[in-house]
């Protein structure tokens, strides 16, 4: 299995969550952070004067699938999330070596 | 009490007056609170409120008396301390028509709150806590109650002025505080970021409001509050209060339209935070002239207020101290804006003075005055402050936070 | 000034009743602020607070004169652009016994710009603020001070009422706003929905509000606010000020009760939400009743209130149109219900007028026009605005949010 | 409307009173709620204002009258249900000088929905809200119209006082609720923490504030309120309303300082919590006082109240009750503290009332009757509520948090 | 060593640390987030409308631990956070290269 | 490709940025978080009542670097967070599959 992440642009949330379910995903995580990136070199005003905006908000998902569903994930969250300026964000794949559902208690692909 | 013929519905309004000045300075911690990054907002409001705490004491005992007290051109003398004077009744002390010392007394008090309380949003986020406090108790004593003694302790007689000598020798007005109140809180602020230094990382990255509804909600106080202000400062309910109302949300509402209007201009966008200084900003102009100028005159403070104080946002860059929530644009500029307007737009429509090339030569006197004057004992103050107890937090301090380190608190725990 | 007799007393009660009703518009803003979501909380504040800005400037310089200028049925004269007129000073403009002109001009001017801020919770989080701007203002000149003067400009002399053609030929009556100012809102803000449409993602899933003890401090202030607006309109402060004070806070507990009672039968919980809205509409709808009801008519109308614009809620969804925060249901609907239950309940043991069929029927009479009015002219305002400037924002302006987009700010930054 | 002479300053002064005591309850429930956690701030929010609702009604109907009606020393008669018998106008009921019936009535109404809203912060985060509703309405009528008849329904006659046997027969003095409001609510809150038990896990961890910022704007407005309790509770815009005025700030502030200084000296941080808890704890301490004492009195009894109340903190981990928010320690430590200083520090000077051992006993033996009827009939009612419908949440309830659970709502969606 | 990260409801969070802390676990790391799952079927009343709810709390642990310990922590978790509704999440297992404690420098197991 | 992993004190956040941008690092994410480890030890005043402190707020960072990269990371975020005091955190590092810039589409270590 492996878990899918990607840095998104916040207001590409509830976009990206209907596509996956489409795709076939069952569930997600998702939470705010700070992003830091390219997208930092352009300027602020603030009070009159000009700064670097350094921290921006984005939004963190993560979303579990088996390794079959796993490039239908990547590019259904590549697609949607895209657009086209800097700042769209990124996708990371990581292997993971086991999941359980904690009401069952079910393993492995049964758990997603 | 005595022969004093109270008026109640006087009286009713400046008790309202008195509420709703005291009601300002939670407003203002609001204010600057919201504008403060979030490990700092606590220490904000606590330097506001310790304001409404240890002023209020020290006014009791000695600094209405030193206000307040007697006929000297200086200060005040020591027959008023600790109020006792005024369980006499009626209005002996002050002479107010219909309205009992203690009213006028409790009226002033708020002020004496306040106007230390400005100063907070100068030195934010790196004073520490037991300076702030050691300044305030000074200050209030030493530059405080002398001003207030000098523009509003005075007597009309058919002789003319006496008492306080810019209100009777240099024969400048200041209807609810230009002087006492914004270019003294402005001119001690100036002082305190001399001696304190810039915040660490100002200028290298936008040190952001953490929550400007906090900010918006403490200007809807102000600006209720301020009615209370200027117009409580007519000291009577009467058309003049009415005049001082009207004006006061005059310049307001102008200012805060004028302010974004030229954000807009200049930066393209509107801000809640330039809607907000701009009405500060507009209320800090029409106070020294909210009972002297008509409408028109209201019009012409509020929209050089909002124009003026915004451009003055500068100064700090050009001279390079961090005035962290814009005390001196908007509370200095804007004091001596108003003070020096109502030289010129004051109207015997209004009041008894006309305005005037030789009553602006007055008010200018009176606001170079009360600049040097608070300026250098603010300096002096702080600077005895800074090498004995010291002035600010060590640098981890100033990282973590101030309310974590001085108050072993934080602001906000809004998970769970 | 003149040989009029100043009641001190009276001015005190209009003061703080202006002042009361300016605080309103900040408490306007925190109650729809907390509504709507993160992403947009400056931009509502910012549509309440330009407002204090912008009206205040029109108001000043032509809205009260067009409002309370002369005699005529349907509109006032220029006499009174700039004020100026009022520097005469007394009460010569409108004549209310004890209270300067100025005073009643500044209580009028607090209704001129909370009036128009109603209108901000139907078209939140996709109108532009250009457009918004724009819109009020017109709608100031153009609607609101016309129905002020058809309402609230007349003169009761011995032949009866002349002026305005709704207090003298129709002989409705409207103590402190259900026609001129929640039906006249209510009514325009269903205008603007027509012209704008829904928000993206209505009806799909919840848009929740952000922050329900901004909302619910919101409530808080409207109701203190209130006292100013319902009491403030006898323009005195007596009996009859005392009457329209009681009936508003009953009105607005029975109306806050009623509502959390309906939404426990109906759906299960009662919710902060329920409490707050219920108590604003059953202050809308005591409004035109507060000084003619006796407290069982209070009651009654509270009770009506609560249970009524409860159930309005769903007509947006019927007519699928996206009212955001419920202006329609609460003030429009709310503002109709006052103005007809007055009618029957008005009572001569509070004031002048008995309730009849008689006084029915003019109420309705009144209601309608009000509400083709201000329907009609506000929809020719936004359509002529929707072609030129435009209404509504890109959609991806409005997915990510009014603050940053329109106003290059964010709202809070809690973190660190 | 009879031969009654209105005095309009003094009904201008009361029905400002009124608005600010009423402004008190929203505060005081941003106060507790800004204490409370997360999860559970909009069911205290919810209790506040569900008094403003229920109580108001009750009032009306019955509560008014059993606790002004009549003349007999124990409880009212039934003479004013509905108020019916106030729309005959003037000042027949209470005949207080000057002011009609119905502004006393709405003023005391607003002292009815504040005392068991104080309570809540005791019951916090555990108790089910339809027996919070069951609780207070009872309550109201049990416990609360018959202890304000004692104290506050009296006429004083050539040959004494007559009415409620607190004022007549024991001849205490309360001048704005020591007994009737404060000592009142601590008690009900000692006995319903015994009937409802601790929350889960508390003494094991810190149950932390979630919003500091809130809990201080709430501290602001109830101080800004108080002073219509308080200086309302003279009846009159008159010089012992400004006293009463006076000594409320400065018990306020002294204890305010008080409690940041002992904080500082036993943990070594001033705390907002603390700066906020010393200032209500003032603020109830000089209700019972603050129309009979000196300003000397006001500082000692301010001094009083913010060192014991603090020391008072350490009571419920003594008795181990969880005291969520401290009721015990403020209302009912502070409103003994005050009810009985007066005994000692009352003075000639400002009132009728002169300090003395006997008045000291007058004092202590209705603090021993408030108290006990008020925590024995509280109890019996928290009991009988636990034996019916269940006084507290289930466990996964109070896990899950009671806004979600109770009210379907949550008060934060800040992202997004 | 291993990464054991599980999405679970807020309320649990507490009972899951101090199960954690007897079964020999040194630190974790706690974070608010939105889950989106099956749960998300259920609906809700909303302004007198009914809705289907999306997003739902929740929070997300982290905790590092030694392999020999990772399945002790899996299941204390696993039986803490089990009420037995839906929406009691799940718990992901991932392989870490190195851990290292900034304090002193120490890597590997000793870093835990 | 590597994730790192830092939890560190949130008033170190500005610093470290700074600090990994000279070391060649485009971009990372940023989180607040509640740790718990053994700071927790220690006690805090509340109410005039002394409580054990459980989870203290952390920052969470997690950068996503080129293999080669990944010693320097480590290291510069070490060196900048160290206080020497308990709390200062862990670093923790896991081997990441694949990486794509959503904007451009790139993959691995051109999407970095
Ligand atoms: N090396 C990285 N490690 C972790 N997160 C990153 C990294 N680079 C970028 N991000 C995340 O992706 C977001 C977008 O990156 P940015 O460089 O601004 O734009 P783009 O991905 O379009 O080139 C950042 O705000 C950050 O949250
Ligand atoms: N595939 C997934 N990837 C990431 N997180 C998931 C995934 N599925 C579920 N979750 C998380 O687990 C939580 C509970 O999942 P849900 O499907 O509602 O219930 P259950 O786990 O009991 O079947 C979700 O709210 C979400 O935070
Ligand atoms: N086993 C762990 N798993 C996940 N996070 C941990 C773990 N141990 C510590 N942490 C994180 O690191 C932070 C610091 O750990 P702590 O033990 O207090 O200090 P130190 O790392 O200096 O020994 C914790 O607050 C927590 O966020």
């Amino acid at each position: 299995m492996k878990m899918v992440i990607a840095y998104i642009n916040p207001f590409k949330l509830e976009e990206i969550r209907d596509a996956l379910k489409e795709t076939g995903v069952t569930g997600l995580s998702a939470e705010n952070i700070q992003g830091f990136g390219r997208q930092a070199g352009h300027t602020e005003t603030y009070r009159g004067a000009e700064y670097e905006v350094d921290f921006v908000p984005k939004v963190r998902i993560e979303v579990l699938v088996d390794d079959s569903l796993a490039p239908a994930v990547i590019s259904t969250i590549e697609m949607t999330a895209r657009t086209g300026s800097i700042g769209d964000g990124k996708i990371a794949v990581i292997a993971v070596e086991d999941v359980i559902r904690i009401r069952t208690g079910e393993r492995g692909r049964d758990a997603l | 009490m005595d022969e004093f013929a109270a008026d109640s519905g006087s009286i009713a309004w400046m008790l309202t007056s008195s509420a709703l000045v005291l009601f300002m300075t939670p407003g203002l911690a609001l204010f600057y609170g919201g504008m403060v990054r979030a490990k700092n907002v606590l220490n904000m409001l606590m330097k506001n409120f310790i304001s409404m705490g240890i002023i209020t004491v020290i006014w009791v005992l000695v600094g209405y008396s030193l206000a307040f007290g007697g006929d000297a051109p200086f200060i005040g003398n020591m027959d008023l301390l600790g109020l006792t004077a005024l369980l006499e009744g009626g209005n002996g002390v002050h002479g107010v028509a219909g309205v009992p010392d203690t009213v006028i007394m409790v009226f002033q008090l708020m002020f004496a709150i306040i106007t230390p309380a400005l100063i907070a949003g100068a030195v934010a986020e790196r004073i520490k806590f037991s300076a702030w406090v050691a300044f305030i108790s000074i200050w209030s004593i030493v530059v405080y109650s002398p001003m207030a003694h000098w523009v509003w302790d005075f007597t009309a007689t058919e002789d003319g002025i006496t008492g306080g000598f810019i209100a009777s020798t240099i024969g400048a007005v200041d209807f609810a505080g230009g002087l006492v109140v914004h270019i003294n809180a402005g001119a001690a602020a100036l002082a305190l970021i001399i001696a304190l230094g810039p915040r660490l990382g100002w200028r290298q990255s936008i040190i952001r409001p953490h929550s400007l509804p906090l900010t918006l909600l403490g200007t809807g106080i102000l600006w209720f509050g301020w009615f209370g202000f200027n117009s409580g400062s007519a000291l009577a309910s009467n058309e003049l209060a009415a005049w001082a109302f009207v004006n006061t949300h005059i310049a307001a509402a102008v200012a805060a339209t004028a302010w974004v209007l030229v954000e807009k201009l200049r930066s393209g966008s509107p801000t809640t935070l330039g809607v907000a200084s701009g009405a500060v900003a507009g209320l800090v102009a029409i106070t020294p002239a909210a009972g002297f100028v008509t409408p028109v005159g209201a019009i012409l403070i509020g929209l050089a207020a909002g124009v003026v104080c915004f451009l003055a946002l500068q100064i700090k860059f050009a001279f390079n101290f961090d005035d962290s929530l814009d005390v001196i644009a908007v509370h200095l500029v804007g004091g001596i804006l108003g003070s020096l307007m109502v030289g010129f737009l004051a109207s015997e429509q209004i009041n008894t003075v006309a305005g005037s090339m030789d009553q602006f030569i007055k008010q200018l006197e009176s606001v170079v005055i009360a600049l040097v004057y608070s300026f250098g004992l603010s300096y002096i103050i702080a600077m005895a402050i800074k090498m004995t107890i010291g002035l600010r937090v060590t640098e981890e301090e100033e990282r973590r936070g101030l309310d974590i380190t001085l108050h072993d608190e934080q602001a906000y725990a809004l998970a769970e």
